[in-house]
């Protein structure tokens, strides 16, 4: 089977497990003849018309399966329908949901939800304990980072507790004192705040130090996704958790299920397969540090 | 003496708080050049861009044919027949001859129900008004201005300014960077547009140039009018000395004037000082 | 006199460098990623980025031939979306009242970048980056405080959603191709063959002889910057009609690639050269770099790499063409 | 002779505007933010944003005055930071070989950009914007093949910590505070104080005429473009060290910050005019609108609207005062 | 006759296939001023350029005082007393007249263990060196040079090179954008700084500025040295030819002179063509 993967903007962590999870996937597909291509989105600047340029590059290709995350459903349905309509199968993965996939046609879907993301993350800083949640959002107005941040909102809502985001302007996109300084200028100024969550792993890096800076000790952190210094700061005691989507997983489940459907005629009963949102906290730290040595996780 | 073209009656000119013209008066007449003295500073470019649309005066009147006008822009002023070739510039360096000579004026036909510019019309017409100037050299109306050597490009603007200029033609300091054959050249194509009967503007800084040419001088000093005379009321070194803004010029006139004079006879090399 | 149609006045025309780095693209990709992305499908895949791009590109362009920058667009392409997605989407009114609204206000911003262009002698590039911040900031800060939300959905039916969003030729090819097809045509004409191409070739050239020749250079800038930001409300109107949805986020990229499209396309950055032509092609080069890379087994990680020097090498093959073209002169010059 | 240290003269230098702006500035913040953004942990908040941009911002400004452009620096942040994070993080390396790889990459970018500035007549905003997207494409790529990731974790002790990537001061101020300020005093002298700063004042002014007056302009251009690629490299090595991390991402804010900085400061975006206390001052104004935002109770959406309207508010100022430096003259000129 | 301080001997000079000087052969003295004559694009530029070590002769030998040199950059020629004055530029409109006297050889002083630009001793010799030309409205060296006149700028970068020039001081048309008390200013300089035992080399389009300076005369045409004669051995018509590339310029000559005899004794207006 030749399969097309779209999947999200090449320096971002995150679709480095992907492509991990692609990678290894991609030998089973070969050795029954077929072949994987990774599109990949070369930045979020002008998303969804991006996406479904790529999606319309997969179908140019004639290829017999196609993996997409469907971001913006708005925008690309008609081209998933175009694609399924010219005979391709689709697993949809990492965005879109259960009844997304049955509604487009899609053979399944594969992945966590953003939102539910940060619905666990509300809940998990509510179940400890935490009253007023800071969302740093440093790509204030994208779908993905709106909707972890809403989720963040709804879950601490429902703990009884509340959440309010902070939208940094692009001049400070990648400025990681200019991030730190926000947050901490904000924990001064709102001494009721006692978590912070990031929209990236990069993010909490700074977030730590603003925290830090702060002098308040109460504040605990939260991510979105990891690195290996967030895994060392929940290793050390300073973060508390981050929100683990386990995207190695979703893309070789995703390919592999596909791979299978097409070349062989399999079909999962479990619809949907869901790989997360986990929670990474120091009670599974040591288990997640050996998945990162690995480049998996 | 015939009716002035283009008159200015007691004009003004400042520039926020600094006063740059001051009450001048001055007449321009068919078939006759009347040309602008003095010195860096004095005011002739100012007059020029008044002329011109480039500036409004700040008081006073200025008439064509008796007629006051007012001109809001450049376009006017060359609506009225005033054609200019500016002190510095007038020409695209990275525009072909065709188009540089015909910028602002391009000239058109209809193809189909569209009116496009007419490429071969603008390149004939800009060589053969260059060549008709003496400067046979450009016979490609799509070469590029900045390919053309300082003289040429000076021809081409005065010839465009000709070309256009109906019947004021304005030329600022048109012979500074040229050379002698040149500045000849421009010299004699003043004489060709006084003959055709414009009238014509003239500034220079060289006083054999001035006289070569002018019918009628003005010698502004300091924004006004200084004096205001025809062809043979003064002698060369008076028109130096108002060129000079009025001083005594005599110790390098003189010396210059007693080498000319001694030139003619070959005399001795002078004495080097080591 | 020399015919114009020689080999050698072809090589000297603004975009010759811009045609020989389109082949030499199509011929490294057509290599490397086999030639699916010269068929149809393929075709279309290129296409529908450039159409996109393309319609900014040249009036960007034209504000470069003209000596001036205009960086704005990238805050106008999310602005022009939102526009219509908040009027026809959140409120529900008519599209076309979304449509003009979005047009109208590409046209008001180009009004306020050049009326500050021309009144200060502050440089454009400074001017327009900060209408692009301000705009910025006036789409999140209003989308927000209107539909409290940064993501607005739109769904348009009927003859405009034929017109500015949708599909055509097999569902593949965007009618924002046609769009770009007809008004780079309409570009060339009124660049190359009306009179008013000239007024903006002799801006860039020296600004202040072409006023003293009779040209309105004020009104030419500000209809330049209106053309630039309109173009850009416009591109980003239809894509929220043609994805039913707009965001607030997005469009900065359109800064740089449409100024890489512009350069490779051979204009002068200093402005008085370039062509429509040229910027077509290449826009064309940009898209099949920006999208070849998906046809071909590189490691995509690679294609910022290729693209910054696909600009480099570009732009200096457009350096030797510019030379040529100013040290021509029918006869040798020098001695004897 | 007119005393230099008259109101008149004081108003007539570069930094004036620059000086008013940041007055304006604190005491709008001071009004709407109460004044903790004056207080130590404030004033540390806009110290540290200000010192990382600052010690990139000057050798931008550099070049603006001698009348180039580089943009690269936005893909020299993270460069320099994943070099010292992947030789002394991923491979754990001493972190002085990582210091001393990231620096020597910001000599190396430098002397690239400068050499093709100078070898080709191409503009250095188009050299550099080519050197930027080659550099991010060389970061993401070689990362990702050597570490198999986009994100790298590094751990420093001992003295390189303290030097390059700590706080004092109560934990509160970045070292690069301290470099910023060492820094900016050096360049002070450099420029204003020591015969080269009147080279790049004169390259600014008029190439030709600078290098006629033998003045080494080549070797000053290439100078100019290793130090500020090389800032950029410094800034990107001690954000790691300090976050014990570097992505691949970011760094790209850093542009449009460091030019706006320059232009509030005071710089000639054409070149030949400008001062290093006004980039200073500019540096400061742009960190405390970027963050006294979060002292105020202004909807934080609106932020980029406010950067943008200062942006231009800013420039119109100094607009003015460049106009009164060069229409001074000791006696009013005119007739009578 | 004193020995020469800087000769060129059969020096070529081509950009690419373009060949622009052929064969030049020409000595400058000490106290003596050579006139460099020529029609616009004859090399007289690219000579002053071979001179100042802009660029390199192709073949051919350059010697100072006898022995072989080369300049690899304009800073060695400065260093081996060679002043130049370029046609174009040379002044810096955003900088201080004192920063702008000194640009490249900025004095300085020692302030503790800094070597500081000497901001008070640069302005006042600045303003000194500009005064002593008789330029006495300039009495502040911050001044920006922006402000100052055409012929206040040219008269700063002379005294520039003047005050810098040991030895040679070349001026490549000093005078072209000058008005007459300017343009005699310069040539006040000239003569003054041949006095104090400098040689001049004076480029420019005027016949009567040449001869009222030079003690040589060299004149190009396309690019070859066509003439080469002392002071008083030719006529100013034969000059003027020479000039012009060696036409006859008689038509235009004849009219100018036909005027300057008849303007000594105020003859009547000339008749006008309407
Ligand atoms: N736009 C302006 N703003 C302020 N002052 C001006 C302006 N234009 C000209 N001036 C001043 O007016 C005076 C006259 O300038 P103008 O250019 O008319 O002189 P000119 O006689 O043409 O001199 P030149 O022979 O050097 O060309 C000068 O002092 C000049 O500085
Ligand atoms: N860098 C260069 N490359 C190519 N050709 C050049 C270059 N510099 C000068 N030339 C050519 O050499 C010739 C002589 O130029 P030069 O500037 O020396 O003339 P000039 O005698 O000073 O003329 P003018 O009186 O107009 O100043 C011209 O044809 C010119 O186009
Ligand atoms: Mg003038
Ligand atoms: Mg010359």
């Amino acid at each position: 089977a030749t399969i097309a993967v779209v999947g999200g903007s090449n320096d971002d962590a995150f679709w480095n497990l992907i492509k991990k999870g692609i990678d290894d996937a991609t030998p089973a597909v070969v050795a029954n003849g077929g072949s994987v291509n990774y599109l990949r989105l070369q930045n979020y600047d002008n998303f969804a018309p991006d996406v479904v340029q790529l999606i319309r590059t997969a179908i140019s290709q004639k290829v017999d399966g196609l993996v997409i995350p469907n971001w913006v459903p708005e925008a690309e349905d008609p081209a998933i329908k175009d694609a399924i309509a010219a005979g391709i199968k689709v697993i949809l993965m990492n965005a879109g949901g259960a009844d997304k996939a049955r509604e487009l046609g899609a053979i399944n879907y594969v992945g966590s939800d953003e939102y539910v993301a940060g619905q666990a993350g509300g809940t998990y800083f509510a179940s400890h304990g935490k009253k007023h949640v800071l969302c740093v959002n440093t790509l204030p107005g994208a779908n993905n980072t709106e909707a972890r941040c809403k989720g963040v909102t709804d879950g601490m809502v429902a703990g009884g507790g509340a959440a309010e985001q902070l939208p940094l302007p692009s001049t400070s996109f990648g400025d990681p004192t200019a991030v730190a300084e926000a947050i901490k200028a904000t924990l001064l100024k709102d001494t009721t705040i006692d978590g912070v969550i990031t929209i990236s792993a990069g993010d909490a890096d700074a977030a730590a130090t603003g925290i830090q800076q702060s002098g308040i000790t109460t504040v605990s952190l939260g991510s979105f996704d990891m690195n290996a210094a967030g895994l060392a700061r929940i290793k050390g005691g300073t973060q508390t958790f981050a929100i683990d989507q386990q995207p190695y997983l979703q893309s070789y489940l995703a390919v592999s299920l596909l791979a299978s459907a097409i070349d062989f005629g399999t079909s999962l009963p479990t619809y949907p397969v869901l790989t997360g949102p986990g929670i990474v906290d120091a009670a599974n730290i040591e288990a997640t540090l050996a998945g990162v040595e690995k480049g998996a996780r | 003496m015939p009716q002035a073209i283009l008159s200015l009656k007691n004009i003004n000119k400042s520039f926020g708080p600094i006063d740059v013209l001051h009450d001048i008066n001055l007449e321009v007449r068919a078939g006759e050049v009347l040309c602008l003295l003095g010195d860096n500073g004095a005011g002739k470019s100012t007059v020029i861009r008044l002329l011109s649309g480039v500036h409004k005066p700040t008081s006073g009147v200025m008439a064509m044919d008796g007629k006051p006008v007012s001109f809001a822009n450049p376009r006017e002023a060359a609506d009225h027949g005033i054609a200019t070739v500016h002190q510095f510039g007038g020409t695209f360096p990275l525009m072909s001859v065709g188009r540089s000579f015909f910028v602002g004026r391009e000239p058109t036909k209809w193809v189909g129900p569209f009116k496009v510019y007419d490429r071969k019309l603008a390149n004939d017409t800009a060589v053969k008004a260059v060549q008709s100037f003496g400067i046979t050299r450009i016979d490609d109306g799509d070469r590029l201005v900045g390919g053309l050597s300082g003289g040429e490009r000076q021809a081409l603007a005065i010839a465009r300014a000709v070309h256009f200029g109906a019947r004021v033609l304005i030329l600022d300091e048109p012979t500074a960077a040229l050379g002698v054959k040149q500045a000849s050249h421009v010299l004699r194509i003043v004489n060709e547009a006084k003959r055709r009967g414009l009238a014509v503007i003239f500034i220079t800084h060289q006083v054999m140039h001035a006289m070569a040419v002018g019918d009628h001088f003005a010698v502004l000093i300091r924004g006004a009018i200084a004096a205001d005379f025809r062809k043979g009321e003064k002698s060369r070194e008076e028109i130096t000395d108002l060129m000079a803004g009025g001083e005594q010029m005599a110790e390098l006139e003189a010396e210059i004037e007693s080498y000319m004079a001694a030139g003619e006879g070959h005399p001795e090399p002078a004495k080097h000082v080591h | 006199m020399q015919s114009s149609f020689s080999p050698g006045a072809m090589l000297r025309r603004p975009e010759a460098g811009a045609f020989l780095g389109l082949l030499a693209v199509m011929i490294f990709f057509g290599i490397f990623g086999g030639l699916t992305f010269l068929q149809p499908a393929g075709m279309a895949s290129w296409m529908n980025v450039a159409s996109n791009l393309g319609v900014i590109a040249i009036p960007v362009g034209l504000l470069m031939i003209a000596g001036e920058l205009d960086i704005s667009v990238g805050a106008m392409v999310p602005f022009g979306a939102m526009t219509v997605a908040v009027i026809s989407g959140h409120y529900g009114l008519p599209i076309w009242f979304g449509i003009a609204a979005a047009l109208s206000f590409g046209v008001l911003i180009g009004l306020i970048n050049g009326y500050m262009v021309i009144r200060t002698a502050v440089p454009s590039l400074i001017v327009t980056l900060g209408t692009l911040f301000a705009v910025q900031g006036v789409v999140l800060g209003l989308t927000v405080l209107i539909t409290k939300s940064t993501s607005v959905a739109l769904s348009t039916e009927g003859a405009a959603k034929t017109i500015f969003g949708d599909f055509f030729f097999g569902g593949q090819v965007q009618v924002m191709v046609l769009w770009w097809l007809a008004i780079t045509a309409a570009y060339i004409f009124f660049v190359h063959f009306s009179r008013f191409g000239n007024w903006i070739f002799a801006m860039g050239g020296d600004k202040v002889s072409a006023r003293n020749a009779g040209i309105p250079t004020e009104r030419m800038t500000i209809l330049l910057f209106v053309l630039s930001s309109t173009s850009a409300a416009f591109v980003g109107m239809c894509q929220a009609i043609l994805y039913n949805s707009a965001q607030v986020a997005g469009g900065q990229s359109f800064i740089f690639n449409a100024i890489i499209s512009v350069v490779v396309g051979g204009v002068l950055l200093t402005g008085g050269f370039g062509s429509i032509v040229g910027i077509f092609f290449g826009t064309i080069t940009f898209a099949i770099v920006n999208q070849g890379i998906y046809y071909t087994d590189f490691d995509r990680n690679w294609s910022s790499l290729i693209i910054g020097i696909l600009l480099l090498v570009a732009v200096l093959m457009n350096n030797t063409f510019r030379k040529m073209a100013l040290s021509y002169s029918p006869r040798k010059m020098g001695v004897k």
